[in-house]
């Protein structure tokens, strides 16, 4: 057991994947010779070369839909995209053919590839680098998109995600890459489905996926000086969702918010806010509530970009108006 | 290449012609549906090209993919005929269980990885199943069918680019019939000649040839494929040739002149390669006949028979497919509390 | 006053404003010599030369933003994306470009782009030619996007959108083109903002936008005869979204179907939902309910492709469920 | 060129370079956050260029766009150097009004149309304004920035191809400093000579040349400004030049050699052109040194004391600029009911 940080969990993750399976390469700019912009392939390059480890020309719709070409024949690639903005460049290749190539041919070709891509507003980086879109993925049938919180899941789910059989998008967050737990030595897999009650709790259920978890987490352990007990669930993965552990939960507290760090226009969580009425409304014993992101592009003024993205403070507040207590 | 071979390919490309003409009529007729995009008039292109290739699937056998246009590439890498007429008829015996259509034949027992109606999708795919051989490290490689048209998609520049620095074992075939659509190349392409868009922007292998007389296809192709195979990396085929049909079914052609019509069926592919067979004397018209005759009839009484009498997808599988059906739960879960 | 067809609609506009203003111009594959896939800019080739109906090579992302580059210095482009499906091609520019710019720029350049482009399922075009995405441009900031329900709007929708200075995406859809309607024949303009009360009813409220309106208005017949009166929303604008109209039509029903063509996951029916829990939760009688199409790429099949998107059947029996008669 | 201009150009190089440098230094003290991309090494590339171009905004002037890189070709387009410095210090007085930042200064006023990160989104809009120029019937060109990297994108492909077929007035420039990010060109592109992937795949004019010595950068722009001027359709001219910082402030440069640097570092164009005017005499060292102060002055004492002074936006405008803020009510709405 070792405390190690988010990127060294994807770093780990391939390194071990890499080494047991040949048909397993890495794709993606600057991840060879240049080591990789959040280091997830830091000295791989040297270990496998430059065939298993592709350093990529800027041409992300191409080298995404080359990855989807070798899937189609058992190859199993691993895609970074350096901003889920750039995603946007290939959501062609991911929608119309890695999403729907199993169904179009009647289940006889699968496309086993992973997508990972950081979404997630940091550092002033501005419109052009900050769209979180988990959505965008989480609306497409044929997909899986996970959002690992944390080194365990981020290594654990890429591990099965590797494995897998589908196509699967991974989102990461620019300000998750840095963060740290305690993770095993000894190889284990995190499956791609399933939301996680991370903290029990009976008042109040906040749901949170992505960076939002840690927001979730910040408010309830506020909310508990307050005398408010907090459940938080992580959603983990965003398609297909685990809406029984959404239901269950809220139907011990009956009360809920849903936090997220994108904009609410069909969001993430207008998508929560929907299956809880479809699967929980007679539960409710107060009107749920969304946090999200300001409706417009991210500024790179400081105090403009703070004030376009929640924090933790926002979903205590939420919470406590949810509670009644303001 | 043998008499009997000569002969083959003939009826092959008579069978191709055929088909579509079939298709045609059970169109008409209702029976298929979508959008249906024949082949007619490019038959020498697919089949001469493919004719020189690996194929009928397995680990030795070269892959193919293509457009919209598809069904004869398919047949002709091995996809059972009935079952691409199945497939247009939307059946579970279809090629893509009737979940696919004209546009989206696939057929991986055969090495065929499918038909795409987005129009540059198919090049890094192309590009992705090279790579793929090459990791194996087989001497397998992707052959690539695509039109003018689909040239001008941003996919075309960063593929060609990516192929030859990556060195993969692919063909591109540029099925070069002077239309996308409505569109004549000359309003919509800088470059009229694909292969100069390649050879120095890439510092690709690439060469324009005939696409109606099979032969100069055949010739043209092997030196292409022998060049991919051998490990130099890719190669850029333009054929030029001529669709004898409408864009799809619902196209007026009133976009082109009847005298430019008139001009391109003189060059025919079957005309053009029933008189050299006829010439050489491996053939006879009334051999040709008796041939078209036996087309028919398996057409109709084993082709479209097959597709009529094949059973529709239940509606209760309408969710089967999405993803994999029987999943490993060690990797998919659900998660364990 | 005469009946005309959505193409001719929309015809009459794009000659309309181009008579009106230079600066406007179209743009699109086929859409000149060749008189466009659905005609809605039939003759005007000749009418207006090839420097105004400009045929665009198969380049979706560069031609739009050669229609983007444009307009920010004052040209009016209507740009028409054959099928909503290829505009995933062009995502990048419209998202990260168009509706980025204004922002990004500090409000000192505007992109008042018109797109147009057919979303929907339509005989057995199957999965490439299927998708319906107007969620992905209604959760996009920057942007505004419309759906005209027939004729009328299509006309005075498109007009609008050509004058207004803003980047507005218009969805049509492949089984609308030849819907007929009485439309005057004197110039008007249809504002781009506001949803529409198309029949007023007491007992429910039915929910729709673009095709969708047309399955809620036959329920609402058949709900007729069994004695409920429904009362029929059509949202028209998806961003922004009219809350307000929604909100008064569940404050006067207190129940209410969401109906789309489109799939469930975080759809447009996710955020009617979710707007409705936040304006309208205490006046809800009844659990609220989605009708959408299932989480599948179109199949081709005719059975399976009617059997994935719902009809009016469907929106009649899920308001049966929520006025509880089943 | 006139002794006077020659000297100005060379401060504009200096005073390039130092605003670079004292961005790079105000970003150390956190003053400036998100990416910033310093022009340091490439400075006679858009100086170079646009010294041939109609420059300071109006209808008269041409249009400057590019990448993220962009701080030096907005300050020469026209937009203040204090607005500029403002905007990367996120102020309301910024040239986008602090909404931007480093990668994204806009200033129409000075038809300066944007820095973009996208690498690849450039393209079409410099096309589309080259269009928006030639529909209004000015003579006003486009000129567009990228880099090596960036060419990879699909939107080059699909723009040169529209821009030769509807012969568009830009001028397209390729700032090649061998780079993009940390992988060197030879891997990542199989043309290394930027202008032979556009001479005859779009039939387009295209040439290469040094990047470093601004005169010959001069030249080649003149040749090309006048030629697309003229009305004979597009231009691409490619430069070779290096950057002499890493890619952004994060980078370790560990993807290039010492001597690779010091080998272009020889060919500053600071030094260079220095080096030239002294040799002509039309400058001392002294002189340098002496405008080398005055620059300094400038933009402690104006440029980043501006900066420094202005103020931010406010937290209640958060909302302003997504829509238009005073749009028409009859195309808007609401509707009537
Ligand atoms: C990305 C994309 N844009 C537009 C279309 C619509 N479309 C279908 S076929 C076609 C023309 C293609 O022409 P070409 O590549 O020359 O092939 P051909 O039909 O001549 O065989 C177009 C524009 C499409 N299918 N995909
Ligand atoms: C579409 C897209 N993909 C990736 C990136 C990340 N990125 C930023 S700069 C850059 C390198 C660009 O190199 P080049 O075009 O040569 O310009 P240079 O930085 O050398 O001036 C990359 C890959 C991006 N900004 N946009
Ligand atoms: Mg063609
Ligand atoms: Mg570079």
């Amino acid at each position: 057991m070792a405390e190690i940080a988010y990127w060294e969990a994807i770093l780990r993750a391939h390194d071990e994947e890499m080494a047991n399976d040949p048909l397993v390469i890495a794709m993606g700019e600057d991840i060879g010779v240049a080591g990789g912009t959040y280091k997830a392939t830091h000295g791989l390059f040297d270990k496998y070369g430059a065939e298993r480890i592709i350093d990529c020309p800027i041409s992300e719709n191409s080298y995404t839909g080359i990855g989807i070409g070798a899937s189609m024949i058992g190859v199993r690639p691993i895609i970074e995209i350096m901003s889920i903005n750039f995603a946007l460049l290939a959501l062609d290749t991911l929608i119309n053919a890695a999403a729907k190539i199993r169904y179009m041919s009647g289940g006889r070709i699968a496309c086993p590839i992973v997508m990972r891509t950081p979404g997630g507003t940091a550092h002033q980086l501005a419109a052009q680098h900050s769209a979180r879109l988990a959505r965008m993925f989480m609306s497409t049938s044929g997909l899986r998109v996970v959002t690992p919180r944390g080194p365990i899941d981020a290594y654990g789910m890429l591990k099965s995600a590797t494995r897998c059989n589908d196509p699967v998008i991974i989102i990461e967050h620019e300000r998750m890459y840095n963060m740290k737990e305690e993770v095993p030595d000894e190889e284990f897999f995190r499956p791609l489905e399933g939301a996680e009650v991370v903290r029990e709790g009976s008042d109040i259920t906040l749901i949170g996926y992505n960076y939002s978890v840690h927001l979730c987490l910040e408010a309830a352990k506020k909310l508990e000086a307050d005398g408010i007990s907090a459940e938080v669930v992580d959603l983990r993965s965003l398609k297909p969702l685990d809406r029984e552990t959404i239901r269950k939960s809220v139907e011990k507290t009956h009360k809920v918010v849903i936090a997220e760090e994108d904009e609410a226009a069909v969001g993430v969580g207008s998508e929560i806010m929907a299956i809880i009425n479809e699967d929980a409304f007679y539960a409710l014993d107060a009107q749920p509530m969304r946090i999200y992101a300001a409706d417009v592009p991210v500024p790179y003024n400081h105090k403009l970009e703070l004030a376009a993205i929640p924090d933790a403070n926002d979903v205590y507040m939420g919470a406590l108006k949810v509670m009644g207590k303001i | 290449m043998k008499a009997e071979d000569k002969k083959r390919l003939l009826r092959e490309m008579i069978f191709a012609r055929r088909f579509e003409d079939r298709t045609f009529e059970a169109y008409m007729e209702r029976k298929i549906g979508g959008f249906l995009h024949l082949y007619t008039g490019q038959e020498a292109v697919a089949l001469g090209v493919l004719e020189q290739a690996r194929m009928g699937g397995g680990d030795n056998a070269d892959y193919v993919i293509t457009g919209y246009r598809d069904h004869i590439h398919a047949i002709k890498a091995g996809a059972p005929a009935r079952e691409v007429m199945a497939e247009l008829y939307g059946k579970e015996t279809g090629s893509s269980r009737g979940r696919g259509g004209s546009m989206h034949i696939f057929d991986p027992d055969a090495n065929f990885m499918g038909g795409y109606a987005l129009v540059g999708q198919p090049f890094p795919l192309a590009a992705g199943l090279a790579l793929g051989c090459k990791h194996k490290g087989t001497d397998q490689i992707a052959i690539c069918f695509l039109g003018d048209g689909a040239n001008n998609q941003g996919t075309f520049h960063e593929t060609m680019n990516m192929a030859k620095v990556w060195n993969l074992p692919v063909l591109f075939v540029c099925e070069n019939n002077g239309y996308a659509i409505g569109t004549h190349i000359d309003r919509s392409t800088a470059q009229r000649d694909q292969y100069k868009r390649v050879d120095t922007a890439y510092c690709m292998e690439a060469s324009q040839h005939d696409g109606m007389d099979i032969e100069t296809v055949m010739d043209a192709a092997k030196t292409a494929i022998d060049f991919v195979r051998s490990g130099k990396g890719p190669y850029f085929l333009e054929l030029m040739t001529y669709r004898f049909r409408g864009h799809s079914m619902s196209d007026s052609k009133g976009y082109r002149t009847k005298e430019e019509e008139a001009e391109w069926e003189k060059r025919d592919p079957i005309k053009l390669y029933s008189d050299k067979l006829i010439k050489a004397k491996l053939i006879t018209k009334a051999d040709i006949k008796a041939m078209e005759k036996e087309i028919d009839d398996e057409i109709e009484n084993d082709i479209v028979k097959f597709a009529e009498e094949s059973p529709e997808p239940k509606v209760e599988d309408l969710n089967k497919y999405v993803l994999d059906d029987n999943p490993d739960p060690r990797w998919i879960g659900p998660l364990n509390k």
